[in-house]
């Protein structure tokens, strides 16, 4: 990992990804530490649908606010939230609507149809898209390195991969939206007004900024030199089958790959030694076996290691060490493998 | 006994001769050589057909809902207040206005609004007199409706206070099967000729039922008011129910009594040559000759009163609303345009007439009333029309013209009438205050609910204090503006494709500064009252006003303030009227010498334009 | 709608007159209800439209996977009921 | 007595959700009741999951993922839904409906423009998985269907989507049914005759099947919903938020399973450094599972042991279904 880090200084935006329970939280959090430790300033988001960063920490870093973690000096933390974005474009698609129904004499109540028409669950996705790019180019700014700590990898990577979608989207979006507007213009006695009116068409205006900031968002994604997504996995089937499998999706996106950092690897001088029984050992077997796999299929893209704790990983503490393991720990089969690699 | 001569026959034969020299004669040829319609030339209706507000309707269809919409309460009052001049006048007023200027404007608008793209008459004055333009006719239009519905309001409480209340019953008999019929429509899905006859069935069954069960108030004097507060509260559940579930399926029910009504009127007037010797005779009663000179000295003088005291029948504004807001969508073919507003419009003509013989086959005392007398004092014998009906129809179906069911018949027509053209006016009303009030600080007045209580309550107050012929002259001088207006519209397009002017011009002129002067006179009325008011006279105060307040001195400060308050009504309506008008003279001398710059290619109807 | 077009095929004088007098009483009497009721019903598929293929006018409205569904049957009247959802209408077309 | 006691009591119930964070054994556990259920107590089962992880086609090991119902032991399929897929062969079939129905060879450019650029939209994903799940629910005809429920968030997602989409479809009928009311009138009046919907049959039909699923999904007698956690902090923490949010959404909780429990006496086990190791971790889970008893009091109602090897394949499923539905629950 050291060296990845050193080929890489200016990687700025971070992704970590996994099966669920990996521990993408941690890992996320270990390297944000690290960066810290160097006296840099660090931003750790979580854009999970559910937030686990507070429960990591062991305090409340919740409320879509960016806060310094206590105990962990430049590590800022937040947990995003999506309802301000979400209610926004809420707001102009109501406005959209009433502007249809304006002389409409209809024998039926239009508000729950508004209702309807404005819950999208699309809009929690994009919101968090939408936020995503915001920290990418606004907050982000202030700080030297941003981590996000992503869903479950599939998620994550579709909401990575929205840059790419969304802009399809968006483009139709925008097309079909001018051509509305270039019709109303048309079938209009009072052009001037309406034409001011299509000038200033909110809706216009939030589709089309979006579209842009998602461009540079794209163009920083795909940036190698300043982002990278890191894959976190255990020693164990089926997470390496999902790193495998998302793998080729993440280049698809041509998202550049950080590399994989494997979690809760047992220690052999812990598992093998004389007592442990036979229930580590074979864990520890199993583990080394499935590590094989994972080093056939892309060993050079293993980074780094974080071994398997006494006590379960939360509080700072524990962070400390996970981001010093991380960058240092390595157990004895790893540099064989990699040799046999 | 009276001999030929004094039956209005005559007249009606006559009456009908000019009209077809009119139709076929002046009309063919403005057809020809001003409009050029052209059949091959698409029409909106063809270009936008969309099957909703766009599409081609048969000739016939269309002369029918046109006609439904243009006649009504109109050609009834109109020539009410007409024949106080005498009925001679008023006769040449109806044949003269309606051959040069009464059917031109209802077919002019139709052609001129399918000449823009179906568009209707807003736009089309925007595109005239520009942004302000516009908003000047939404503030003219918005008086005009409070005026509308104030003189509706007081007629129809007038007419259930009348005839011993005996059409109350009916008529809330009409509007209950109307709703019947809508849910019988909408939600049982009955088929139509069944939902008919059980609607008409239970007409007849209301009409038998309401010389049983007379409604007649306990006020006294606030009589008025009160029928006026139930009218609007009728109204205003008509402006909130979706018009397809009441109002509409009223106006379909509705329409078949008003309808024999007609026929009944104008067949009786035709017979009365030949029902000479019964009694009481059916001839031209009314004494002292064709001429009077205003028995009661209210209205002034016939210039410029008469000519926007009939409105409907001769000319009326309305019509041209109709004309360029539904029917120029619906138009097959331009070359219809002639006979369905043309054609229209004279046949609304010949339906003034019939109404007119109505009143001239009754005696002066009678339809204006004896000062003094209780029953009937000056001016107020809105019975009239329902009698002169009644006894026209009597001789042809043989019963006795006294006939209470007859009588309750016609004035039940005359509230249906009045009514169902109220609700839709509410309506309308609404939608006008929506768009001028959308925004703003008084985005409140722009809600379906405050629109129409303001567009019933306001109207009320009026209908309630002011003499309703008072009401009835503003109406008729905003509503034959409206009239001069349109003209005046199609005169700038004729100018704009170089097309002939003066056939429009001169009667547009002729109608804006009639209407201007008329409104002026009026408000002079009441100016000069209060002026009067304040030299110690009291009477022409008190005549300006009705009910409680009339008969009672302690009101004489509120009948004052009425007075005020119409003086007020006058200086708005003939201010932005006139201002209205100037805006559109402009446009037409820009457009004339911008005309001249063009080419002389142009007078081909209009499609330069496109 | 166009079949209450003028309805007349045979050349029969009659007929004429009696289809002539059919369309006279239906325009007065049912004529004005008919183009209320389609009016309500126009703006009440503008909601259904809306709501379907709402994104179509360029408005982000609820996921189209449903509207596919749907799509089939509006194809033919899409065009027409995007000219009449963006014609600008004025108080004076609403007066009947 | 693991969950076997639990559907004694319930009987035969149509749905049971496995929901949970991520990696907490959803999986498993949906594995081990399907065999159970279908092996043992002979009924016809289908498990399915959404989530893309494909996690079912590495726990039977067999490669499922998008390729429909597979059988992988009598009485027993599975499924693994590829929204992607279905959002283009659906796309592919309504453009064939067109065709056909106007007899066109080709479809206008902006409708099919619009159709190909509907993949693209956001709730496209969603939509797709939930009608897949209500297809396969509403029609595959099997009597028992165990649902492997994607990670929290999304779940969550998945089920308010449910919500959503009934509501839309309600929604939009009633609106075509009054424009059909209308119409109707019109038509009478004019002495046309109506013309029957097909779109508003094409509306009953999807509200149908939405309904019939919904119903399923909610109803207390037929459904049963499961949460998988471990004895860890941050799994508890996490648990009760969700259940927060499935509440909000009308899933009750049947009850907890708890996944990955060292065996108790480890927690005092005597030795050296390596048992201490695992010493710690049995004691701290043994705290954890002392809060989740007190915080889910009586809702627990299986237990799995942390096996010494990964569950995985035919033979390791058997063993889970064991300890699932007979194991010791706490």
């Amino acid at each position: 990992m050291p060296q990845l880090l050193a080929q890489r200084p200016k990687m700025r935006y971070i992704f970590t990804g996994g099966k669920g329970g990996v521990g993408k939280t941690v890992a996320a959090a270990g390297l944000a530490y690290h960066y810290a430790s160097q006296g840099e300033r660090v931003l750790l988001a979580s854009l999970n649908p559910v937030h686990s960063l507070s429960s990591l920490f062991g305090q409340s870093l919740s409320g879509g606010k960016v806060v310094e973690v206590q105990g962990a000096k430049g590590v800022h933390a937040v947990e995003v939230e999506t309802t301000e974005v979400v209610e926004r474009y809420r707001n102009s698609i109501r406005g959209r609507v009433k502007e249809f129904l304006k002389w409409a004499d209809i024998p039926l109540d239009a508000k729950p149809f508004i209702e309807i028409a404005t819950t999208n669950p699309a809009f929690e996705e994009s919101a968090m898209f939408d936020r995503m790019v915001d920290y990418i180019l606004k907050e982000g700014e202030a700080f030297d390195r941003v981590i996000f700590d992503t869903a479950a990898v599939a998620n994550a990577v579709r909401l990575i991969g929205l840059s790419k979608i969304y802009g399809l989207w968006l483009t139709r979006m925008i097309d079909s939206r001018k051509e509305a507007l270039s019709m109303r213009v048309q079938l209009s006695f009072r052009k001037e007004k309406v034409m001011e009116e299509v000038k200033k068409d909110p809706l216009m205006a939030d589709l089309i900024s979006m579209n842009e900031r998602f461009e540079q968002a794209k163009g920083v994604l795909v940036d190698p030199e300043r982002t990278a997504f890191f894959f976190v996995t255990l020693p164990l089937a089926l997470p390496i089958a999902v790193v495998r499998r998302f793998i080729g999706m993440v280049q698809k996106f041509n998202i550049p790959i950080g590399g994989v950092i494997v979690n809760e690897v047992l220690r052999p001088e812990i598992a093998l030694q004389e007592g442990a029984g036979e229930y580590l050992g074979n864990k520890y077997h199993e583990q080394t076996g499935y590590m094989k796999v994972l080093y056939r299929d892309l060993g050079p893209l293993v980074r780094s290691y974080i071994p398997l704790y006494a006590s379960e990983v939360g509080g700072v503490d524990m962070i400390r060490r996970v981001s010093e393991d991380m960058m240092s720990y390595a157990p004895p089969f790893a540099a064989e493998l990699s040799g046999g690699a | 006994m009276v001999g030929i001569l004094e039956t209005p026959f005559l007249w009606v034969v006559a009456t009908i001769a000019l009209y077809g020299v009119a139709y076929w004669g002046y009309g063919k040829w403005i057809d020809r050589n001003v409009w050029r319609s052209d059949a091959k030339k698409a029409t909106p209706a063809h270009m936008y057909m969309d099957g909703v507000e766009y599409f081609p309707v048969s000739r016939y269809v269309l002369w029918g809902y046109q006609f439904k919409s243009v006649a009504a309460l109109g050609p009834i009052l109109g020539p009410f207040i007409g024949v106080t001049f005498g009925w001679l006048p008023a006769l040449i007023w109806i044949i003269g206005g309606n051959f040069f200027i009464g059917w031109l404007q209802d077919y002019g608008s139709m052609m001129l609004s399918v000449r823009k793209e179906g568009r209707s008459f807003g736009p089309i004055t925007y595109e005239f007199t520009g942004a302000r333009g516009r908003t000047n006719l939404l503030a003219f239009v918005l008086f005009y409706l409070v005026i509308i519905s104030a003189a509706f309001i007081a007629l129809i409480a007038t007419f259930w206070n009348a005839f011993k209340g005996t059409t109350f019953v009916p008529t809330i008999g009409i509007l209950l099967t109307g709703l019947l019929c809508g849910q019988l429509l909408y939600r049982v899905k009955m088929n139509v000729f069944a939902v008919t006859a059980i609607g008409l069935a239970l007409v007849g069954l209301s009409l038998y039922l309401g010389p049983i069960f007379p409604v007649v108030l306990p006020f006294g004097l606030w009589n008025i008011a009160a029928w006026a507060g139930i009218c609007v509260l009728i109204l205003y559940l008509a402006a909130v129910l979706p018009t397809p579930t009441f109002i509409q399926p009223t106006n379909y029910i509705a329409f078949y009594p008003a309808f024999a009504a007609i026929i009944l009127i104008l067949v009786g007037a035709l017979a009365t040559p030949f029902t000479i010797g019964a009694s009481p005779p059916v001839g031209i009663q009314l004494d002292m000759g064709p001429f009077l000179t205003d028995p009661q000295g209210v209205l002034g003088p016939i210039w410029p009163i008469l000519f926007v005291a009939i409105a409907c029948g001769a000319i009326s504004g309305w019509h041209s609303l109709v004309s360029s807001s539904s029917s120029a969508k619906q138009l097959d073919i331009e070359t219809d345009a002639l006979p369905v507003g043309g054609g229209a419009m004279l046949s609304e003509g010949l339906l003034a007439l019939a109404y007119l013989i109505a009143y001239m086959v009754l005696t002066k005392s009678f339809v204006f009333g004896v000062a003094g007398d209780a029953t009937n004092p000056p001016h107020t014998n809105t019975a009239s029309w329902p009698v002169g009906a009644a006894l026209l129809v009597s001789r042809i179906i043989g019963v006795s013209a006294t006939n209470v069911l007859l009588t309750t018949f016609f004035g039940l027509v005359l509230v249906i009438y009045a009514l169902t053209v109220q609700a839709l006016v509410t309506r309308f009303f609404r939608l006008v205050a929506a768009e001028t009030w959308s925004e703003g600080r008084f985005r409140i007045f722009g809600n379906k609910h405050v629109s129409t209580a303001v567009g019933l309550g306001v109207p009320w107050v009026f209908a309630v204090s002011g003499s309703w012929w008072a009401l009835w002259l503003y109406f008729g001088g905003a509503n034959q503006l409206l009239a001069g207006l349109a003209i005046m519209l199609i005169s700038i397009h004729l100018a704009r494709v170089r097309a002939p002017t003066k056939y429009s011009l001169i009667p547009g002129v002729f109608m804006v500064v009639t209407t201007l002067a008329a409104l002026i006179w009026q408000t002079w009325t009441f100016l000069y009252s209060v002026w009067l008011f304040l030299q110690g006279d009291k009477s022409w105060i008190v005549r300006n006003v009705r009910g409680p307040i009339q008969a009672d001195p302690n009101y004489i400060l509120v009948a004052v303030g009425i007075n005020a308050v119409f003086v007020l009504i006058g200086v708005v309506l003939f201010g932005v009227g006139l201002s209205m008008s100037i805006r559109l003279f402009r446009s037409y001398r820009s457009s004339v010498v911008e005309a001249r710059g063009r080419a002389p290619a142009a007078a081909d109807g209009g499609t330069r334009e496109r | 709608m166009a079949d209450s077009k003028d309805p007349t095929t045979s050349k029969s004088r009659g007929r004429k007159v009696r289809d002539a007098a059919k369309g006279v009483m239906y325009g007065m009497a049912a004529h004005g209800h008919v183009t209320a009721a389609l009016r309500t019903r126009m703006y009440l598929e503008h909601l259904f439209m809306f709501i379907t293929l709402g994104d179509m006018l360029g408005v982000p409205v609820i996921p189209p996977y449903y509207s596919l569904r749907i799509l089939p049957y509006a194809v033919p009247n899409i065009k027409s009921w995007k000219q009449r959802v963006f014609r600008e209408r004025d108080f004076t077309d609403q007066v009947f | 007595m693991g969950l076997s006691t639990y559907f004694e009591k319930k009987g035969d119930a149509g749905i049971v959700i496995f929901a949970g964070k991520g990696g907490l054994g959803k999986t498993t556990c949906s594995a081990g009741l399907s065999h159970y259920m279908a092996s043992k107590r002979n009924r016809k089962v289908l498990c399915f999951s959404t989530d893309p992880q494909a996690s079912l086609s590495d726990i039977f090991d067999r490669d499922i993922f998008g390729k429909g119902l597979i059988s992988v032991i009598p009485q027993l399929d599975v499924v693994e839904i590829d929204a992607d897929r279905r959002v283009a062969d659906y796309q592919e079939e309504v453009k064939q409906k067109i065709r056909s129905m106007y007899g066109l060879t080709d479809i206008p450019a902006e409708i099919e423009e619009y159709i190909d650029s509907t993949s693209a939209e956001p709730a496209m994903y969603e939509s797709a998985t939930y009608d897949a799940m209500a297809d396969l629910v509403s029609t595959s005809g099997h009597d028992l269907y165990v649902f492997d429920m994607p990670p929290f968030g999304h779940g969550v997602r998945m089920i308010a989507m449910a919500g959503i989409l009934s509501k839309w479809v309600g929604k939009i009928t009633e609106a075509r049914e009054k424009a059909q009311e209308y119409e109707a009138v019109a038509a009478t009046l004019k002495g046309a005759k109506i013309s029957e919907d097909e779109v508003l049959r094409e509306l009953q039909e999807i509200q149908t099947k939405i309904t019939r699923f919904t119903d399923l999904m909610v109803d207390q007698r037929r459904t049963s919903f499961f949460m998988v956690l471990i004895p860890e902090r941050m799994a508890i923490l996490d648990t009760e938020r969700a259940l927060e949010m499935f509440d909000a959404l009308g899933l009750q909780m049947a009850g907890l399973i708890v996944n990955q429990v060292y065996p108790k006496e480890l927690a005092d086990a005597k030795g050296g450094e390596a048992v201490e190791f695992l010493r710690n971790r049995a004691r701290m889970q043994q705290k954890y599972l002392d809060e989740i008893r007190s915080k889910f009091a009586g809702k627990v109602v299986a237990m799995l042991p942390m096996y010494p090897r990964e569950p995985r394949g035919m033979d390791m499923i058997e063993k889970v279904s064991q300890d699932l539905l007979f194991g010791p629950a706490l």
